[in-house]
């Protein structure tokens, strides 16, 4: 047993615990906690666990919808899809493990987020990452890539799920802070899914998989360390994943699943034992008591400390049904994973902690989850950037333009990544990594979900709540441009830190934008989370609030492509444009400027153009489609190209709205180009549907022509957009 | 002048392929295996013949490239 | 035809080609957990992709050692089809019942993409619904399929006309820039002598259904279960 | 007693990862840098404490597991 450390107030520091937190603490323990449950406070109430700072304003969150089963508050949301199943979905970011360790850190965070989606009784069907990196030229830039994509690839090959969608951003800001937010979706029967809440006073508490050893023992414990003997061993560790061990988990906790053995599970995420044993007995308002000595550990002399905060992955807990070790057991051994029996339910409404029969720690499990703090923290909100006007930004010959942009790091060809990822792995990836959604069959069904994630965090940094509304409607737009009907999103928002108001004012507004968009648009928030101080040496990331999205076709054969398919096939531009080039990416490569207010996002018009074009793709009246984001309509036309293996050539309509270069490159929102064989109609029908249509050119030839004459082979254009990453990687 | 790079992972790091391995030893009925550890060998041969800078210039290696300092260690053996 | 897919830890194209595999032959194969000792009486045992005890220590080291592939290497002695795929191929090598064996990828990258194969021979079971020389679209996704044998291997496996398929260019040529992880002379596949057991890297599985892009897959089973009906 | 199992690709075998390192370690200014060879080490903890028969044990579970001999050859070390 290891000697008692005293609890100076360094010690109570180093666990992150403010003095009034501390206060607190004893005044629910009724005296001074002992390092174990200091240890536990401080997980407990730490920013990741308790949300204390984003809470306030997560409830203003829209969460609710006829179709949501189960929204924010467990380890991912559910929604239904029909026929009797669910889609079970949640982000999660991995940003700081991912910076010290990119293989490790990404791959367990691939892992970590499986684990909350089959937890809940779904079998996971897709992955999906949102991934930020500092500057190409940053010295530690290309390793990190490496490393990050090598380990969600690594992770999600092994365990056979699909990695179908991501996207990835390259800016200063992300420097010394990269992030790594990885998505699961997964699907369950309705009638088959499992909530955290334990019930049952008696029943056991199991522990599945991986044995416990020292990693990720957060920093606090290794000032506590040093009261040990500073052995090597007694370090604290990077998480390390075994894919290997989490397959074995998915199937295990399936099979058992399909019984009737499980009263309540969860994976021990974050905070480990710690989190999954208060979770469970909170939700379910009963007491627990632990006998640590029977937790399969990895390493000799680890203290209850060491057990109730090691992160070591692929672990799960669970209550059992009374008399249903066998087939739980049965199960385990099939799939040669560790299990133990480590504790029972009680009615005490406490968390007792024992070693060998002696008590080593007692909590009290309501008032210290609901005691946990909860600030409004000071924030002031960002000024508002003037318009810039279109004029003010000088053109460049279109073709030129085109190419910088296509070879430019956040838009060129993700082809190098995607490559290292298997999206085709369970046979039903209907639409691939390349277009705007994946799109992946509901398996043994004629339907599919469409799924992606979004944010354009530039818009974010200079108007929080015009770039909160732009990340989900920019999802939304990606959803429908396939055919598919948005249902929800999971969030991940990645900010800096709160305790500074201007960063805690760019969080409070993104928040406000993405409800606001998330209200017009009837697309509510299942899930998410929460990752701040992502910030080094006072330098804080751009605001990021990932979003995830996903929906429904009901009929495959009718999800829709952006690749242009039909020589001769008319191209017509939907929605409204205005030429904004304000925080657009023509500005920022080819004039290396940031300036301006972004784009607005017109809710109205995003829900009114939206629907007709996903009306029009439901009755099979458009070949190809794609909406416009990054680069506008120009870029947009060149990714139609390339993916369809088909030319085209755009004309400006007469007269112009606005400067060639702005129509050409600006970023107005709400737009999508679609390729279609009956334009006349088209047109007729847009304008009976009140939507801004005009005809901008057709689809034919192996060449990009550009109003004003300009032209480029698809060959050439192709070249510039596939060489840019492959290139960067291999060091030149 | 050879030299050979021994990489493991640092103690309490998990070793999931160590792992792996003692389990398949034990069904093929390889008892009184305790732990197993799987790391890296990794061979070089130096034009340069001097020891002490041989072993220099490949401390630097694999301080630069060939080993991971967050999870891995590593000792180097010279072999004339 | 009715098969057998034998399913082991880290297996995850077994329900992928049970699905095909029902598709064509019109039966649900038995799925046989690694541990089973006996194998059904079948026309075909699968030993489908995936990574078989997380790909360590070498890609179906550890699985070739299973009980389950000790009854098939068995029954592939007494001439019953053994078709492995992927990590199924890999186990193939391991278990001695083919030739050669597969490292790295010459990208030291995990690769999945389409790839174009060219059918080397039609005189199979396993190929006799495609012509020789016929060019399939087909995707890979594997980590360790560079096919690696000596030349007195490579020269037998020539001579008894055991190269099943090689990675080539759309027109069919076979080039070094057509062969995506640098295996010998683009070797995709190889049979063992008596033209029984074939193992491939590519995922025939992956692209035998329209709405997934294609079906050049497909005639690969279709060939089974003409040959087994 | 524990043993250390040195696995090496034979002669012959193309190896990709050592031929990868060369040219990074090229890339990173360390010339003088022959060829490079990358292997495995594995590390076994042995419950037995006779030589002879640890060494044969290890032998065994080379030829059966460790190794395929097909690609690999290996050597063997025993440390008290
Ligand atoms: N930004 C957010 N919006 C909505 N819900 C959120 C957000 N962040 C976290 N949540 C919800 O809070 C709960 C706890 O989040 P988290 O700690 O990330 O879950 P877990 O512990 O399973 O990883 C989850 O139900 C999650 O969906
Ligand atoms: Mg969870």
């Amino acid at each position: 047993m290891q000697q008692e450390p005293a609890i100076t107030d360094q010690v109570i520091a180093d666990h992150g615990l403010s003095p009034d937190e501390f206060g607190l603490a004893v005044q629910i323990l009724g005296r001074r906690p002992n390092l174990l449950e200091l240890g536990i406070f401080s997980v407990m109430w730490s920013e990741h666990c308790s949300y204390k700072s984003s809470k306030k304003w997560l409830k203003t969150l829209p969460t609710e919808a006829p179709h949501v089963i189960q929204g924010p508050g467990e380890n991912a949301g559910v929604i239904d899809i029909g026929d009797g199943l669910a889609a079970i979905f949640k982000i999660e970011s991995h940003n700081h493990p991912s910076f010290i360790e990119p293989y490790q850190g990404a791959a367990t965070g691939v892992g970590g987020i499986l684990r909350d989606v089959f937890t809940m009784g779904a079998r996971p069907i897709a992955n999906l990452n949102a991934l930020r990196f500092g500057s190409p030229d940053h010295p530690k830039t290309r390793h990190l890539v490496a490393g990050v994509v090598h380990g969600i690839g690594g992770y999600g090959n092994c365990v056979g799920v699909p990695t179908v969608a991501g996207e990835v951003n390259f800016h200063p800001a992300y420097n010394g802070n990269i992030l790594v937010n990885a998505m699961t979706v997964g699907l369950a029967q309705q009638d088959k899914i499992f909530y955290a809440r334990a019930a049952g006073v008696g029943n056991a508490v199991v522990y599945l998989g991986s044995k416990t050893g020292r990693d990720g023992i957060h920093g606090a414990t290794m000032a506590s360390a040093e009261f040990d003997e500073k052995s090597e061993e007694k370090r604290p560790t990077v998480q390390v994943g075994d894919p290997f061990v989490e397959k074995l988990l998915i199937e295990a906790c399936l099979e058992l699943m399909a019984t009737d053995a499980i009263q309540s599970i969860q994976d021990m995420g974050a905070a480990g034992l710690t989190s999954s044993s208060f979770e469970m007995a909170s939700k379910g308002g009963c007491g627990v008591e632990l006998w640590l000595d029977q937790v399969p550990c990895r390493e000799t002399g680890m203290t209850p400390y060491e057990m109730m905060l090691s992160e070591s992955q692929e672990r799960m807990l669970m209550i059992l049904q009374p008399g249903r070790e066998d087939v739980a057991r049965r199960i385990f051994e099939k799939w040669d994973l560790d299990f133990a029996i480590i504790g029972k339910l009680t009615d005490s409404g406490r968390m007792v902690l024992k070693m060998h029969g002696e008590t080593v720690g007692e909590l009290p499990i309501d008032p210290l989850a609901q005691a946990s703090p909860e600030y409004d923290r000071p924030w002031t909100p960002t000024p508002k950037l003037p318009l810039l006007a279109a004029d003010a930004v000088p053109a460049v010959a279109p073709v030129e333009a085109l190419k910088t942009l296509m070879a430019s790091p956040d838009l060129c060809s993700r082809r190098w990544i995607w490559e290292q990822y298997d999206h085709m792995v369970m046979a039903d990836t209907l639409q691939r990594p390349g277009g705007d959604a994946a799109v992946i069959r509901i398996h043994g069904t004629n339907r599919a979900l469409a799924m992606t994630v979004d944010c354009t965090p530039r818009y974010v940094q200079a108007d929080p709540f015009e770039g909160g509304k732009q990340a989900v409607a920019e999802t939304w737009r990606n959803l429908t441009a396939t055919g598919a009907r948005p249902l929800a999103v999971t969030n991940n928002l990645n900010f800096g830190n709160p305790q500074r108001p201007h960063v805690m004012g760019q969080f409070v507004e993104a928040v406000q934008g993405l409800g606001a968009a998330c209200r017009a648009l009837d697309y509510p928030v299942i899930s998410g989370n929460v990752s701040l101080y992502n910030e080094t040496s006072g330098q804080a990331i751009l605001p990021t609030p990932t979003i995830g999205g996903v929906g429904l076709l009901d009929d495959l054969d009718g999800h829709m492509t952006l690749a242009l398919k039909a020589t001769g096939d008319s191209l017509v531009l939907l929605g409204e444009t205005r030429g904004h080039l304000g925080q657009s990416l023509y500005l920022r490569e080819l004039h290396g400027r940031e300036e301006g207010a972004p784009p607005p996002v017109d809710l109205a018009a995003e829900r009114l153009v939206g629907n007709f074009v996903r009306g029009q793709i439901g009755d099979k009246k458009l070949n190809a489609c794609h909406d416009l984001s990054d680069g506008g309509l120009v870029v947009a036309l060149a990714e139609m190209a390339l993916a369809g293996g088909l030319g085209a050539t755009l004309e400006a309509p007469e007269p112009l709205p606005c400067p060639l270069h702005a129509w050409l490159f600006g970023e107005d929102q709400g737009r999508y180009l679609v390729a279609t064989a009956a334009p006349e109609a088209l047109l007729a029908a847009a304008q009976a549907a009140g939507v801004a249509a005009i005809q901008v050119g057709r689809a034919g030839g192996d060449t990009l022509t550009l109003p004003g004459g300009g032209t480029i082979s698809l060959a050439e254009l192709r070249q510039v957009h596939e060489a840019w990453l492959p290139g960067y990687m291999n060091g030149h | 002048m050879k030299a050979r790079v021994h990489v493991h992972l640092k103690n309490g790091v998990l070793d999931v392929q160590g792992v792996a391995i003692k389990h398949a030893l034990g069904t093929l009925g390889f008892d009184g295996v305790g732990d197993v550890r799987a790391g890296k060998l990794i061979e070089l041969t130096l034009d340069e013949s001097d020891p002490a800078k041989a072993r220099a210039s490949v401390e630097a290696m694999c301080k630069k490239l060939l080993v991971n300092d967050v999870i891995e260690s590593y000792a180097i053996d010279l072999v004339a | 035809m009715q098969a057998a897919v034998i399913v082991f830890p880290g297996s995850n194209c077994d329900r992928d080609v049970a699905v095909t595999l029902e598709q064509v032959s019109g039966r649900k194969p038995h799925m046989v957990w690694h541990k089973e000792t006996e194998i059904p009486k079948v026309d075909l045992i699968v030993l489908p992709g995936g990574f078989s005890y997380g790909d360590y220590l070498r890609c179906g080291a550890m699985a070739a050692h299973s009980p389950a592939m000790r009854e098939t290497v068995a029954r592939a002695d007494k001439g019953v089809p053994v078709l492995g795929i992927c990590n199924g191929f890999q186990i193939l090598t391991e278990a001695k019942l083919l030739p050669g064996a597969l490292l790295s990828n010459k990208t030291l990258t995990y690769i999945c993409k389409d790839v174009t194969i060219r059918v080397e021979t039609s005189q199979s079971l396993f190929t006799n619904a495609y012509e020789e020389g016929q060019t399939l679209r087909i995707p890979v996704a594997h980590h360790d399929g560079c096919y690696s044998i000596d030349e007195d291997g490579r020269r037998e496996l020539e001579d008894q006309g055991q190269i099943a398929f090689r990675y080539c260019a759309p027109d069919g040529s076979v080039t070094p820039e057509a062969n995506p992880n640098g295996s010998l002379s683009n070797i995709a596949g190889v049979f063992n002598r008596s033209k029984t057991v074939l193992g491939l890297m590519p995922h025939p599985e992956r692209l035998a259904d329209p709405l997934l892009g294609g079906v050049d897959g497909r005639a690969l089973f279709e060939s089974i279960c003409g040959a087994l009906v």
